[in-house]
């Protein structure tokens, strides 16, 4: 049923709030009274309940099926972690308190950042990034500043494998970095005597993900990490699939120089419709005097202090990223994470999520074609190949698997496969949820073989909308509503 | 463990279908240095109750503004927010939701999002508004990337009263592009000193109102004069309840309207996360340069009206080293958070709510005045204001504490080195009378 | 999607939650330990998760639409009373707890009897009462224990219009009294004339809803009240419908000497499925002193205490109802909706919710047949006459609802009406929202009157199941899951 | 006000629509003399922050349980709940639906009480559960009278060790009907004194176990006597978690178990709303007679699966003065709580939290066994006991509360006038080592 916009149905005198009369003192707002009526529609909380649960009906979510976009790591979200968030000496806390009224907030910091330290090697992080692009934008910026710092102004090549996710690109761009890509080899890894040909004096470093976004662990991660740097640059990892390795593999160990760590993804704080995320940054030795403000630091006495002035820092800061000290209902969500798991349960989390990525890769691979030969990590990679001359597309695949109570897996990317469809069920799926899903896939696809067509195009049906015209939104954007602009119903 | 539904007995039998005979060989592509043998030297497994329990004792360290005579505020503001908005964005299909890559199984969150963009735009009285930024501060600094972007010019020009989180992080997102800015001195005349920066190869120019001071600022001058230079006008706003009261920034000019949106809906949260609101004109020259998402409406294959992500070959995922952005989230939660509670006031409650929090500040501000050897340095505020006093600030909030108030925002901790003896306070709908008379007894005393 | 049982998912080997491991100690059980397994098949907590919330959708609910059920008041239930049940001083005590550490528990009992009372006007309240029924045998029972100290002990009948619900006849019994039905007068109310005939020296009684389940206000009620009085009997008021008058008719004033009053209707605590509810009780002077322990009394020092055996009691308390006292998780969230409102706008809730069915009355009675000419109170009675002849019955005009996407109202109650169709929308649903719920009905009566009537027979389509079989069920009691009994599938 | 949508032009075009001038002429039918004229002497609403910090002071005027060592029990418990339970609870399907009168859309409350009741009929080892009951006490009266109406005698015999607000909750529901219930002296030797009352008119025999002094009692002997005179046996409990560890009334003989289920899912509430369980044989006469709602699986029009609420020709509703008993709701969200967290528990963690909580009482009872002056007065326990005290075990326990502590029930609170010095004391798995080392010293520190 389609639900009307608030604007649709609210009006200028409903409200849904009780709020104490004004008393009507003079105003001290030097003239600047807003003039004219705003157009917020309101509606009493009644109303307001139904409309935001209805419309939540309309949406897929973890907490109804199996989730398997690629890279995106949909986990279940533990509501401990909630519970713990809301606690009034967490969510009811103002970043600028003095520092004696919130010495467990900075510890809630200080021992997440621990954590992070730990569990990748690394000896230091930058917690303020709000997301992983954020993140990705901070390393990238700390090898900036370090290779200003060593005068190597001429290192402004950034090696992008083209598997990569579309941030490393752009976030090179804002870092004044210009972008190289560098092909795959025919085992979905970096081609390492593309590679090899692309080092020189001008070389920054280089950005990969690992493991890397087919879902498989770039074996000659070593050999690229030293290579890199003996050729004078640095190793930026994109942390997006830590997932696949926490507890098991230390990115430190690889030789990484920084590594953003999704919250959301990894440490299971909830997507939230699109957000808000947490990208913590850890950094090498040689990186972590650039880390950004402000960060927490222990003090002599059994306390917790904040840095927040470049000029009170011991290294020297390329800058801070946002106000304040980053994401703190993030923080508190994932520190509780990982105290639950500890340092056996995140390495299961590893396993599991290999694991069940392998069964559904095996599994699968007599009916779909698997995009890579031999195991993967954390995710399967499958490519177009099995649809071939079918009619029906990845993303009609994608979309008839709505049709079955699923949500679709992330589709045509990486861009190194033709028609990619990139799952990642997670460590938190059980054996007989992933049995019913594989069932599911193993009768699409013999469908579409089948030439049962029809039932691809016109996917979905039982979804609350048919397919959606996206074309039309991007020739003729519709942004907002406007009170004439109510034309399709 | 709880959270991890295999039992050994299944993982035995997935290894035995994945053909293989323990699950270190799905790790042989890791190189064999980096293979750890034990467990890495972290704290092992816990139940929930003892995480729990752990996690509140930390949580009793802290002092939360509800327990207080709190004003604090400098960018973040103590509201209250109805149990229905926390309630909503707690339903398992906003939490648990992905980004809505697949509309037909996304409405809720992206008529949410459409609902929020048509918000945003009439809050702030610009045209079109994006689906949410990290915060006001990141927003600021995006819209200064854009104006350089739009206009193909280099000189961005921020008022010195702009929230300087917001100025360093402009400057850090500026640092190694072809934008510089420039940033006036925090001086009382703010705006003229604006104006006298703007020249042919201005960008833009940035101001703040309230300023972070607390200070009003009427935009339509300087807007007048950075156009006729070819500049667009940047209007930050920490405060958001501000606007059910102030002037619009889209009706004094403004070409692009950013700013905080946490007062709405999403609480303190020690500084995160926020939602960022951004909005600008109406222009398709201002639209392609927008960075982040944007919510359209469409029709679906019936001809029905529904919802989707749309223009995205501005974003990192299509457009790559080309793209407006690398940002590739919103701010999901606390946008529907901000609809919420913004639904649940509508214009009637806001522009109440607004009123509210003025009035409260004119009486604490009376009642600040009061003290001897205060000085009120404000003209005009909203919420917020300035007091000059006659002692070190940062030591007089820490007096403060002690007698349990929170009292607000040195300024010194924002300009370090500068402004010392000055304390910036926030009054919100919270404060009651009693908190107003507990705070000037207790400035009076620790003066 | 059927969504299996727990028994056909789980495992006994499976858990959701995580525990220390036992120590081993020697059990000091005197031999009692449990021999076999007990057969509970547990989930990890993510499958727990999607279980429950899938299961959750197959549900109707208040904040998904209107629900017309007569006689239930339900109405929105606002989220700051479950913010408030949950502050840890109230959800985290023990009844048991030393009178020094539950001053706050005991100050909300003692404010909710205070609201209750000036509300009704009346001078007592028993607060233990865990449901309207229990509410019921609490009033009841304190008029039997009156009339046996009075010696009164030939005064065993108990007279109860037929319109009552089936509480009301079954309580008195459990009380030890017979019941004698009242019949309707043309206008839905007490036949004046066959009460007065029924009066006499054996009557104990008489039990009466205001407004009546028909939904009209017993316009006789203070004769009724004296008559009852002089004939040496108690009035016992059925408070089910309280939400029609609170705030603007006080019982007390009509004659009442107990009426309990469902915190779960007027008072907003939510009805959870089926409970829990909450049935304080209000009592006239003369039975007061019979109220059954425990309650609470301010002490001197303002502070509170606790009266929990009858001994300490000032009066003669007929006995406990149940253990501890009461439902404290309702009494926190009906204190919280008492004040939220405050006088005013509990008078604007009866004034809304009669307003609210008038307008219902007023715009179907063209299409429906309005039981009774007049207006109504808090709900609109329509019989079944408009479907005469055209083969639908109220339970399959009340399917087609659903259909419709409304929950139906009460059928078949009151049974003074053929094929009753009573209709509360209470005070919290908006004009607009009763307009399309107007227009639904209208719409399915003009066409069941039509000859639609394939649509009525094979309603609901649009619902989680097809109509389900009640007479199998009772036929053929399936009781519990067994492992055999998977039959229907 | 904030939960009513009408705008005053709403309520007139609605009195238009009606055809009536005003609100008061809907309400003529109430007597002049009853109609008020202004407001009841009441305070008049107020804004939703005012209404949570007047009941936020209310509640900081109490001492959680999780804020102090924590020892008191004696009918409810405290456990750990997971967040998992009070999220899904809190489910706007859960939360606000009514019961299940229309089955189509009600499968989710219906499909949650079918795996309730068969939740509760293996834990109790008993065949048949109906869908919940008030609480533990009114379960316990209202299995009486089913008992009666089985076996169709009217007496009844109580164990005296039977919490003392369950037998008195029994006999208010008796008090006026044919049954008359015994009650024995709540002496060590319970089960002798029961078996002694046992004759050819009894109609059932009650007993607790672990019982309120927190004894085990081995019911296989009592029922096989009982049952030689025709008489049912009703076993209760009031702590749920005993089940996992000690045998099951089912498997000792019991006819009709009844107990609280507050232990699993609830948590406190300081008494209310908890969760009576109901389970008994599967026997024609025993299920008509069996009080409560409950659910049954049929199938719908196509043939699938479904459920619906059944047998209900036993209730008020449709038998009015011949019906069961007079309940006509269950305690819906508390059941599905209980569900839910049994279904997180499995049999696994359902075991082992009985034995963590055994475990824990066996360490306590030993710390405050070794405290001079103490004397343990049980052979046997689950996870409650009771001391023999040298003083007033009321006093103590107030002392016990100065220092923080809350130490258990004095049974003089629930037996007025006897057992003086004793002290009931439960341990669950919330107290940690140092708990009972706080209360060891704290106790020592007040006699």
């Amino acid at each position: 049923q389609a639900e009307p916009l608030i604007f649709e149905r609210g009006g200028m005198d409903r409200c849904g709030v009780d709020l104490p009369e004004p008393k009507g003192l003079k105003t001290r707002l030097g003239g600047l009274e807003r003039k004219d009526a705003i157009g917020l529609p309101g509606l009493a909380e009644p109303e307001t309940m139904r409309h935001y649960v209805r419309l939540s009906r309309k949406n897929y979510a973890i907490d109804l099926g199996l989730y398997p976009l690629g890279s995106c790591t949909m986990k279940h979200n533990p509501r401990l972690n909630e519970k713990v968030a809301r606690m009034p000496g967490f969510a009811d806390v103002h970043p600028l308190q003095p520092a004696s009224t919130v010495q467990g907030a900075y510890q809630v910091m200080g021992e997440l950042a621990h954590w992070l330290m730990t569990l990748t090697n690394m000896p230091a992080v930058a917690l303020s990034p709000k997301a992983g692009a954020h993140g990705e934008f901070c390393g990238m910026m700390a090898i900036r500043a370090k290779l200003d710092a060593d005068g190597q102004t001429g290192r402004r090549r950034i090696l992008v494998p083209e598997s990569a996710h579309g941030t490393n690109p752009a976030t090179a761009v804002q870092c004044g970095f210009t972008v190289d890509e560098i092909p795959a080899d025919k085992t979905g890894r970096v081609d390492m005597e593309a590679f090899k040909a692309k080092l020189g004096e001008d070389v920054a470093g280089i950005m990969l993900t690992n493991p890397n976004t087919c879902g498989l662990f770039e074996r000659d991660i070593r050999e690229i990490a030293d290579l890199i740097h003996e050729a004078g640059g640095y190793f930026y990892c994109d942390g997006a699939n830590f997932n696949a390795i926490v507890g098991r593999v230390r990115p430190g160990d690889l030789g990484v120089d920084a590594m953003h760590i999704n919250l959301h993804k990894t440490f299971s704080t909830p997507h939230g419709g699109g957000g808000p995320g947490s990208g913590p940054t850890v950094l090498s030795e040689a990186l972590a005097p650039f880390a950004p403000v402000p960060y927490v630091v222990a003090t002599e006495k059994d306390g917790w202090d904040l840095v927040e002035h470049m000029d009170e820092a011991e290294g020297t800061p390329f800058g801070r990223m946002a106000a304040f000290h980053g994401q703190m209902g993030m923080f508190t969500r994932a520190l509780t994470y990982m105290m639950s798991h500890g340092s056996d349960g995140l390495k299961q989390v590893a396993e599991d999520a290999v694991l069940n990525a392998n069964y559904i890769q095996a599994r699968l691979s007599h009916v779909m074609t698997v995009a890579f030969e031999g195991t993967c990590m954390h995710e399967a990679l499958f490519d177009d190949r099995f649809l071939k001359d079918t009619g029906v597309t990845t993303l009609d695949f994608a979309k008839a698997m709505i049709d079955e109570g699923y949500h679709p897996m992330t589709m045509y990317f990486p861009l190194v496969v033709h028609g990619a469809m990139l799952i990642e069920p997670t460590e938190t799926e059980s054996m007989s949820g992933l049995d019913r899903f594989i069932e599911v896939l193993d009768a699409l696809a013999t469908a579409a073989k089948a030439g049962d067509t029809g039932r691809f195009l016109a996917a979905p049906v039982h979804a609350p909308t048919k397919r959606l015209d996206e074309t039309r939104a991007a020739r003729q954007p519709v942004l907002r509503w406007t009170p004439s602009a109510d034309a399709a119903e | 463990m709880r959270y991890l539904p295999h039992t050994d007995t299944d993982r035995k039998a997935m290894l035995d279908a994945i053909g293989v005979a323990s699950i270190d060989d799905l790790f042989t592509d890791v190189p064999e240095a980096a293979r750890l043998d034990g467990l890495i030297d972290l704290p092992t497994k816990q139940t929930e109750l003892q995480v729990e329990r752990a996690l509140a004792a930390m949580s009793s360290r802290n002092v939360a503004a509800s327990h207080a005579p709190f004003f604090v505020g400098a960018g973040a503001y103590k509201h209250h927010v109805p149990a229905t908005v926390d309630h909503l964005i707690q339903r398992s299909e906003f939490l648990t939701a992905y980004t809505p890559y697949q509309p037909e199984i996304s409405q809720g969150t992206l008529q949410t999002l459409f609902e929020f963009q048509t918000q945003v735009a009439l809050l702030t009285g610009m045209d079109v508004a994006n689906a949410s930024m990290y915060d006001g501060s990141t927003a600021c600094a995006e819209a200064v990337m854009m104006a350089a972007r739009v206009t193909r010019r280099t000189k961005a020009v921020m008022a010195g009263s702009v929230h300087p989180h917001y100025v360093e992080a402009s400057q850090t997102l500026a640092k190694y592009s072809d934008v510089s800015i420039s940033v006036t001195d925090a001086a009382p005349a703010d705006l003229d000193a604006v104006i006298a920066e703007i020249d042919d190869t201005t960008a833009c120019v940035v101001i703040q109102t309230p300023d972070i001071f607390g200070r009003l600022h009427d935009l339509r001058e300087v807007s007048r004069i950075a156009h006729e230079k070819g500049a667009l006008v940047i209007a930050v706003f920490t405060e958001a309840v501000s606007l059910g009261l102030v002037e619009a920034p889209g009706h004094m000019g403004a070409d692009i309207a950013v700013g905080e949106g946490q007062s709405i809906g999403v609480g303190l949260n020690f500084g995160g996360p926020y939602v960022g609101l951004f909005a600008c004109k109406d222009d398709r020259r201002f639209i392609r340069q927008m960075p982040g998402r944007l919510a359209g409406e469409t029709i679906d294959a019936d001809g029905r009206r529904g919802y989707v992500l749309t223009l995205s070959t501005r974003e990192q995922h299509i457009r790559r080293d080309k793209a407006t952005s690398n940002i590739c989230t919103n701010a999901g939660l606390c946008s529907l958070a901000w609809t919420i509670h913004m639904t649940l006031l509508g214009e009637k409650g806001l522009t109440q709510l607004a009123r509210l929090n003025h009035e409260t500040a004119c009486e604490l501000a009376d009642a600040l005045s009061a003290v001897p050897g205060v000085e009120l340095v404000n003209e005009t505020f909203f919420n917020e204001f300035t007091i000059l006093l006659p002692k070190n600030a940062d030591q007089v909030v820490n007096d403060l504490a002690r007698f349990g108030v929170l009292g607000g925002v040195p300024a010194s901790r924002l300009y370090p080195g500068r402004f010392e003896n000055y304390l910036i306070i926030a009054a919100t709908e919270t404060n009651t009378p009693e908190d107003i008379a507990v705070f000037a007894k207790a400035l009076a005393g620790v003066l």
